[in-house]
């Protein structure tokens, strides 16, 4: 029996750690790309949001949010992205047939996207900036709390958006586009200039 | 003209309430036009009803009932009344499944 | 006129360096100037009055005003990439090495061959071409040429300055940016609006177009808390910048207001310099979303119209005044100050006040109050009351000025009084608040008698107006203004009232009512439009035939369209035709501006999409195509191999050797483009076969099923397979170019037709990888590499759907076939599509399994006459294609009614065949089917789809469309390609060309 | 009223031109008329004149709500041209280009027709045979049409980005020689003062506010200026075909209406030929005889009768315009204007008898409106006067979408806002 192979991010290629773009003695804008631990979506029917929250919480030993507010742990965090929609991000082995074993038909439906998204790290005291030069929300912390998430797009890439810190977003990119938003955020950071790692 | 893969940059930039995620630019939305289109039910519906259904617009001057779609956010459908001549938003509210539940939220 | 720098003291040249030196270039001669200066100041400084020609007649033009509104002085600036034309030196920051050249003039600005077009004089009125170059009397095509010739000649003849040939080098960029209340213009209503809104914690954005903020306190002679108004408006700004919550942008212009407080601002980062830094952006584009905004965007001098007002050396009186209390510079050695209102006065007194010499006040107003008496009394000028400027002399520049009687109540011309020599006319007729961000959504403005101007409407969202724009001029009411407009953004913007700190302010109270003259018509040469060079005569000829309604005037006379959209001429040539029209002036309308208020860059207004237009798309096997040296196709945004061509391999040669490899072999092509969308629900069998045309309700689970979904019209949407993973769960399949329509297709009708279904869906394009293997051998292909899953005949079926393992890689494995042949869709997490890809090369190594792209797959499918994209393209149906089969005639689907409507049943429709050529020749796309030889082709009566050389047929083939064609496989008749130049024989056959009863696939 | 030419302009420049006449008369309206065309604007003004000067009906009125010409007409992006696919499409828009080439002589007025060329690009090989079969489409109608590789569109516009490195290289296109555009204000004054001299009373500042009927029949409108009987009632109003058709009492028709924006760049001089489509996403470009470069794109989906947009398609044409031509990113955006677009079901027109008694209906031009001006005044008189439609508009049909007969050239099907 082989084991899985790794899985293989199509940034593996791009990402080269270093310093780039403007004024790099003082950097505020931190960039890094992190495979997500297995990502999954859970969908449950209008009339039976109360199993599934508890079903995800059995599941992930964490309460369950309501949107914009995130769940977030060591090892999980919990995003709701629409209405008894909630995207499960874990490094908690075999996440998609748990929660499969947990909500059946009845109650609703799960979609593995582990290999859907991508995870880009942005951090820095110009993080919101650059954001905000091509995403079209507001990144006040009033508007955009620390412990929240947001769906939005730069252009044709959607992107979800969890506020992990003031100063620190994780970022789930369509995994085809990927490069595509890499290389926007890397040309946009660099106006004020930025560390990959 | 024939267009091939238009890049998806937006379609316009008045503000809408998505029911879900709150205040958004437009260009997060798909237009589905004019909401009083229904489909004839399964289980009748003549030839009659369905052409009034995919073919005729009240195209109103002034209070317009008409689908969005939330496809940069969190995909769900809403009902937007606005004025096709000043623009003005006067309402956005959810429709499908979640009509009940978002009840209050629109 | 003949400018030059005065000595500059304390008071004088406040907005330059007094001890700074900067050289820069115009027209290749080297010049200095001062840090502060604009290219305008400078220039006039260094006494160059001729600065450009006019459009038409390409007149000598001199500068004209001291900001945005200036018609005259364009200039062409840098050179090569980054050349920009058009240019207003008023605006353009002076910086070292800048290089400026005027523009639309042969040999050079002094002497200019176009400027024969004067001579003809009356000959070229207004609309003198829509009069003639008609053409011989012959009609047709002669009377076309004969205008296309001149067109040619008159289109080198107009045009400004020229554009640059290469790319642009620069960056441009975006930000998105939210905040409570907006402030249009930093000037005293501006910036105390944007105070009295910080005070009450408001999140504030302040944006201003020039350099420095502060608007009119810049060259005010006022006293603020005992200060020049010149400083303590720094001290406040700096006030402002510190406090966090707000967002002082210079340099910004706010160019237009959309729908829903929604502003874009163009703010120049590195137009001061010459050029942007390394990773700097030229010029940022600002979408701004407000909770309410207040507008203090000033208003802008207008000059009365006389003879030869076209003059170099004629200007705004209070451009001149700034001229020099901002920059130290005289506007010339002799000024003459004509107004028909107070603000001539004060510039002629400031003038005087730093040496200037002003000759004369000329005022059409009989009587003026003492206060002004006094301010002329200062200046040491001849005033003359009840009179007007009616001539000016001067060869290429202005020498003098005829003075003569003037009856403000009749407009009449009385006996001359005196010829004064002067090189500078300074002028003013009064001023037009900017209203042009809230005319720009249609508001109507409205006419004030009193101030002879028009004034911003009724606002009708969340803006409010403040200072001279709202027609409250004068330092106490703009700052009061500005505070009431803050108050009521603060309310819009639920939040308090706030508190101010109004200066107290020590200065002239002075009346800005102009007497409500706009023209002295004497019959001269009187111009209204100085960049288009439109006359008052040219708007009276107008009248005459009748485009007597503004917008007709604008379009008949050019008035207004040029590239200062007659910020200074609008006024006057509304006034002269509401005279001639005998009406007053509200009654004749104003037109409506249109955004943006200043010539925008392109690439700003792109912003972070230059040179970013879309994303491309990439499946997980991108690398790996390419390192093989296929040359990737773009299909809609994916980049997908076309062919791996083998050195000294084209393209034809590649496909044809992949393809055949595929019919007797096997081969491999990567698929993760398909559209794949996950549904699962209690309800989605239901779903599911009310979307597609055929049954879906039984389909067991294990199985694949092909299905068509049609459009509500009855129209082929997309198709594709759909698995049935389990009880309640399908994948399903679309075409890589519909996935993105179906899955909108799919939530509209669950959310808004069906709410009553349970079904939930999700795109998991990305979420799989997808590698079909096609071949004979493509079974042995998988034995040799595929665990726990028995691939066999018996164990994986014709549409089968399994689960298993390659190389360690959890896999779904379809037993589907788009090719013909026995073939396989493998799909994995898109994080193992690599490994999949290359276990599978591994394994079909002894088969010689070959990679294939879009062009052999495309080869298959035509071979086997397997629509896709060409044969979908919305305006065929089911039944077109030969797909009636797949049509359900016992349930309702979406599309099923109107597919029933007789037209789509008729025989004469285009119905798929496909055709071989019979000479051997090669069938290339977008041919057409006809009767006819090559000379007489005859009618078109259909087309082809889809193109291809068979390598199975060993000939030309192709899917067409062709009317009637189910009855007409057999018949000979020509693919026509004039285009190409291509015309070939054809046969018309079955789209079914190989293996027809489907042998192979299900063996 | 004197004749335009060359002559004239000079004998009237030496009298100061003090002598020129108004365009066309102001006059009052008659109490009825044989034809009333409702609508101002190119297509009603057209239709009077062809009404006048080929079926000899001189007893027409022009009623228009605002100052003449205030609609589309003045609001497009000017070009002319008839490089279409099907075949009902490329019969009539070549009708249309016939009349444009004679139309400055026709009318005694220069309409500045310039056949300057318009140039589609074609950015994938599957584009170019698209572009192949709509070539040849043209071809087979007599049309002129020539298919262009990337070195000869290179040529034709040295400008445009030819590299292998665009995100949408370009593979070659499709260009129609003796298309080009021509001066829109220009059509529509030139049309009035025709029309004017054959009789037509053109009635500007005449707001129709309702219809006259009798037993189910159009016998003519009311007016802020009083009832105008007629025995024939066309309306031609494009954007507001929604608002006028209600007053008759027609509440749903197969049409929407929507934002057009145009946009001008400052003048510059000449830089590019001919019109140039962008093929990778929709945009159009020219440059004008001032030296303004003319373009627009997507329409604003969102139905409106704003006469206004929004900044989204800003966006998405500069950056489609500077990524055809990057040169252009330093040249400047000096103003832009919406239009309203009266958008059909399948993109094609509606030039029909009906729907009421009495009544003629000439709308759904979509994106189209200007190079149809000719033809469609042509047929729409035609129709009026004979009650039926010629071979040339049979087609364009109010029932074609019901009964299954749409003529769609994007194959975009009932969405108007794809088409």
């Amino acid at each position: 029996m082989v084991d899985v192979p790794e899985r293989v991010s199509p940034l593996d290629a791009v990402v080269e750690p270093g310093v780039f773009g403007a004024n790099t003695r003082s950097l505020e804008v931190f960039l890094s790309e992190n495979l997500c631990g297995s990502l999954v979506q859970v969908q449950a029917w209008p009339d039976t949001v109360g199993a599934v929250e508890k079903a995800v919480q059995s599941v992930t030993k964490l309460g369950v949010p309501k949107a914009p507010a995130t769940a977030h742990s060591e090892t999980v965090s919990i995003m709701q992205t629409g209405p008894g929609r909630w995207l499960v991000d874990s490094e908690v082995e075999g996440l998609e047939d748990k929660l499969r074993g947990k909500v059946s038909a009845k109650n609703g439906a799960v979609t593995g996207l582990t290999h859907a998204r991508v995870l880009i790290q942005i951090k820095g005291p110009k993080a919101a900036w650059v954001l905000a030069s091509g995403i079209a929300i507001d990144f006040d912390l009033t508007a955009f709390p620390v412990g929240t998430s947001q769906i939005s797009h730069h252009h044709e890439i959607g992107v979800t958006i969890h506020r992990t810190g003031e100063e620190n977003f994780d970022l789930y990119v369509f995994t085809s586009f990927a490069r595509g938003f890499w290389h926007w955020i890397t040309t946009a950071s660099s106006e004020v200039g930025y560390a990959v790692s | 003209m024939k267009r091939v893969a238009a890049p998806h940059l937006g379609t316009i930039k008045m503000r809408l309430t998505c029911p879900f995620c709150g205040e958004r630019d437009h260009q997060e939305f798909t237009y589905r036009g004019d909401a009083s289109a229904t489909r004839p039910p399964m289980d009748n519906g003549s030839i009659e009803d369905h052409n009034t259904y995919v073919f005729d617009r009240t195209n109103p001057d002034g209070e317009h009932r008409e689908l969005w779609n939330h496809t940069s956010g969190c995909r769900m459908h809403m009902v937007v009344t606005r004025n096709t001549t000043t623009h003005k938003i006067s309402n956005c509210e959810p429709v499908g499944p979640w009509t009940k539940a978002l009840g209050g939220k629109s | 006129m003949s400018g030059f720098r005065l000595n500059l003291r304390e008071g004088l040249g406040r907005a330059v360096d007094h001890d700074s030196k900067i050289n820069f270039t115009f027209d290749g001669k080297n010049y200095s100037g001062r840090v502060g200066d604009t290219l305008a100041s400078a220039l006039m400084a260094n006494g160059v009055s001729i600065v450009a020609r006019s459009f038409k007649y390409h007149r000598p033009r001199g500068i004209f005003s001291a900001g945005s509104e200036e018609p005259n002085a364009l200039v062409t600036v840098h050179s090569g990439a980054r050349t920009e034309p058009n240019i207003r030196a008023t605006e353009l920051e002076l910086y070292e090495g800048l290089e400026a050249k005027s523009q639309n003039r042969w040999p050079s600005v002094n002497f200019d061959v176009m400027a024969v077009n004067q001579l003809p004089g009356k000959a070229f009125s207004a609309g003198f071409y829509y009069k003639t170059f008609m053409g011989p009397s012959r009609p047709g095509h002669k009377a076309t040429q004969f205008w296309w010739f001149c067109e040619q000649l008159i289109r080198r003849a107009a045009g400004l300055g020229k554009g640059a040939s290469q790319a642009d080098p620069d960056k441009y960029g975006r930000m998105n940016a939210f905040c409570d209340v907006l402030v249009v213009g930093a000037g005293a209503a501006g910036i105390s609006a944007a105070e009295r809104a910080a005070s009450a914690g408001a999140k504030v954005i302040l944006c201003d177009e020039s350099a420095v903020a502060g608007g009119a306190l810049l060259s005010s002679s006022e006293l603020l808390d005992g200060a020049l108004a010149h400083d303590w408006v720094a001290d406040r700004l700096a006030e402002l910048a510190e406090n966090e919550n707000v967002t002082v942008l210079t340099r910004t212009t706010v160019q237009s207001m959309f729908d829903d407080n929604t502003y874009l601002a163009i703010e120049r980062l590195a137009d001061h310099v010459k050029t942007p830094g390394k990773h700097q952006v030229r010029q940022r584009a600002w979408n701004i979303r407000c909770k309410s905004a207040v507008i203090a965007t000033g208003a802008i001098e207008r000059p009365i119209v006389f003879a030869g007002n076209d003059r170099p050396g004629v200007m705004l009186a209070d451009s001149a005044r700034r001229y020099v209390v901002e920059y130290g510079v005289s506007p010339g050695r002799a000024v003459c100050v004509f107004t028909n209102n107070d603000t001539g006065w004060l510039a002629a007194r400031d003038m005087a006040k730093y040496g200037v010499i002003v000759e004369a006040i000329v005022d059409v107003r009989k009587d003026v109050p003492d206060a002004i008496r006094a301010a002329g009394e200062e200046s040491r000028a001849e005033i003359f009351l009840g009179a007007a400027i009616t001539a000016t002399s001067g060869l290429q520049t202005l020498s003098g000025a005829q003075i003569s009687e003037f009856s403000e109540t009749t407009g009449e011309v009385g006996r001359k009084l005196k010829k004064i020599g002067c090189d500078c006319i300074a002028v003013s007729g009064g001023w037009s608040p900017a209203f042009h961000l809230t005319s720009q959504q249609g508001e109507k403005p409205v006419w004030d008698a009193e101030l002879q101007a028009f004034l911003p409407g009724e606002a009708t969202s969340s803006w409010h107006v403040a200072g001279a724009m709202a027609g409250k001029f004068g330092l106490r009411h703009a700052f009061r203004s500005g505070e009431e407009a803050a108050v009521k953004a603060l309310a819009e913007a639920g939040l308090g009232e706030g508190e101010s700190d109004v200066p107290r302010i020590e200065g002239d109270e002075i009346d800005y009512a102009p007497a409500p003259v706009f023209e002295i018509n004497t019959g001269g040469k009187a111009f209204v439009d100085l960049q288009h060079d439109v006359t008052a005569e040219d708007v009276r000829l107008a009248h005459r035939e009748g485009l007597v309604s503004v917008e007709h005037l604008k379009r008949y006379t050019t008035l207004g369209m040029a590239t200062d959209q007659g910020k200074t001429s609008n006024m006057s040539g509304l006034a002269i035709m509401a005279e001639a029209r005998g009406k007053p002036i509200p009654d004749v309308g104003t037109t409506r501006f249109r955004p943006p208020y200043t010539p925008t860059a392109l690439g700003a207004i792109a912003g972070d999409a230059y040179g970013h237009l879309a994303s491309e798309r990439l499946t997980p096997m991108h690398d790996w195509h390419v390192a093989e040296g296929a040359n990737m196709y773009a299909n809609g945004p994916w980049l997908r191999p076309e062919s791996y061509n083998r050195s000294g391999e084209s393209v034809e040669q590649a496909y044809i050797r992949e393809a055949a490899t595929v019919r007797k072999g096997v081969g491999l092509v990567d698929v993760s483009t398909l559209g794949k969308i996950d549904v699962q629900g209690p309800d989605a069998a239901e779903f599911l076969n009310r979307i597609y045309s055929n049954g879906f309700a039984k389909l067991p689970v294990g199985k694949a099923r092909y299905g068509l979904m049609l459009r509500e019209d009855g129209m082929l949407f997309d198709d594709g397979t759909t698995w049935r993973l389990d009880e309640n769960r399908y994948l399903m399949t679309t075409t890589t170019a519909g996935a993105g329509q179906v899955m909108e297709h799919l939530e509209y009708h669950r959310d808004v037709v069906w709410p009553d279904l349970k079904v939930a869906l999700a795109s998991v394009s990305d979420e799989w990888a997808g590698v079909a293997v096609a071949g004979p051998k493509s079974r042995n292909v998988l034995k040799a590499c595929v665990n726990d899953c028995d691939v066999s005949n018996e164990g994986l079926p014709f549409m089968g759907v399994r689960q298993a393992t390659i190389a360690g890689i959890p896999v779904w494995i379809a037993r589907l076939s788009f090719s013909g042949e026995m073939a396989y869709e493998v799909y994995c997490g898109a994080g193992w599509g690599q490994a999949l890809w290359d276990a599978l090369m591994k394994a079909g190594k002894r088969f010689q399994i070959v990679p294939y792209g879009l062009e052999a797959l495309s080869t298959l499918r035509i071979e086997k006459g397997h629509v896709a994209g060409p044969e979908l393209n919305g305006r065929t149906t089911p039944l077109d294609l030969g797909l009636g089969g797949m049509v359900s005639s016992k349930k309702n689907f979406v599309g099923a009614t109107l597919l029933k409507r007789d037209a789509f049943h008729e025989e004469s429709r285009l119905q798929l065949v496909a055709i071989k050529s019979i000479d051997g020749q090669r069938i290339r796309g977008g041919s057409h089917l006809v009767k006819g030889n090559k000379d007489q082709p005859g009618q078109t009566e259909g087309n082809t789809t889809s193109t291809c050389f068979s390598p199975e047929l060993n000939c030309y083939i192709s899917l067409a469309l062709l009317e009637g064609g189910n009855a007409r496989h057999g018949e000979k008749m020509f693919a026509t390609n004039p285009v190409r130049n291509m015309h070939v024989a054809v046969e018309v056959v079955s789209p079914h060309m190989v293996d027809p009863d489907g042998g192979r696939m299900h063996g | 009223m004197t004749r335009y030419s060359a002559w004239s302009i000079l004998k009237n420049a030496l009298k100061g031109n003090r002598d020129w006449t108004p365009a066309w008369r102001k006059p009052e309206p008659k109490s009825s008329y044989d034809v009333i065309i409702i609508g101002g604007g190119g297509h009603g003004l057209s239709t009077a004149f062809y009404l006048a000067s080929v079926h000899g009906i001189t007893n027409v009125a022009v009623i228009e709500k605002g100052y003449l010409g205030s609609g589309n007409i003045g609001r497009n992006t000017t070009i002319v041209r008839s490089n279409y696919r099907l075949t009902p499409n490329s019969q009539f828009y070549e009708k249309s280009m016939e009349l444009w080439r004679e139309l400055s002589h026709n009318l005694n007025y220069n309409v500045m027709f310039s056949p300057r060329g318009v140039l589609n690009l074609a950015h994938t090989p599957g584009q170019m045979d698209t572009y192949a079969e709509r070539g040849n489409q043209m071809r087979l109608m007599g049309v002129k049409s020539e298919l262009l590789d990337r070195d000869q569109v290179a040529k034709l516009n040295p400008g445009l980005d030819v590299s292998g490195s665009a995100r949408f290289p370009i593979e070659g296109g499709l260009l129609q020689p003796d298309a080009g555009n021509a001066r829109h204000d220009a059509v529509a004054w030139g049309y009035a003062r025709a029309a004017d001299q054959l009789g037509v009373d053109i009635l500007e500042n005449t707001e129709v506010t309702g219809f006259l009927k009798e037993g189910g029949r159009i016998v003519g409108v009311e007016t802020n200026r009083g009832e105008i009987r007629a025995a024939k009632t066309g309306v031609a109003v494009a954007g507001s075909t929604g608002r006028v058709m209600k007053l008759a009492g027609v509440d749903k028709l197969p049409i929407e209406s929507t934002v057009l924006q145009a946009f001008v760049s400052e003048s510059i001089k000449p830089i590019i030929p001919t019109v140039t489509t962008f093929g990778a996403g929709h945009l159009y470009v020219s440059q004008s005889d001032k030296g303004g470069l003319v373009f627009g794109g997507n329409i604003d989906y969102y139905n409106s009768y704003a006469q206004r947009g929004n900044l989204p398609v800003w966006e998405e044409v500069t950056s489609e315009l500077v990524a055809m031509f990057p040169n252009f990113a330093r040249l400047r955006l000096l103003r832009s204007w919406g239009g309203i677009m009266d958008m059909s079901m399948d993109g094609s027109p509606i030039i029909t008898t009906g729907p009421l008694d009495g009544m003629y209906l000439n709308a759904g031009w979509c994106y189209g409106g200007f190079k149809a001006t000719p033809a469609s005044g042509w047929c729409f008189a035609h129709t009026i006067a004979n009650d039926k439609p010629h071979a040339l508009n049979k087609d364009f049909t109010l029932d074609r979408f019901k009964e299954g007969r749409m003529i769609d050239e994007t194959g975009r099907g009932p969405t108007p806002w794809y088409h």
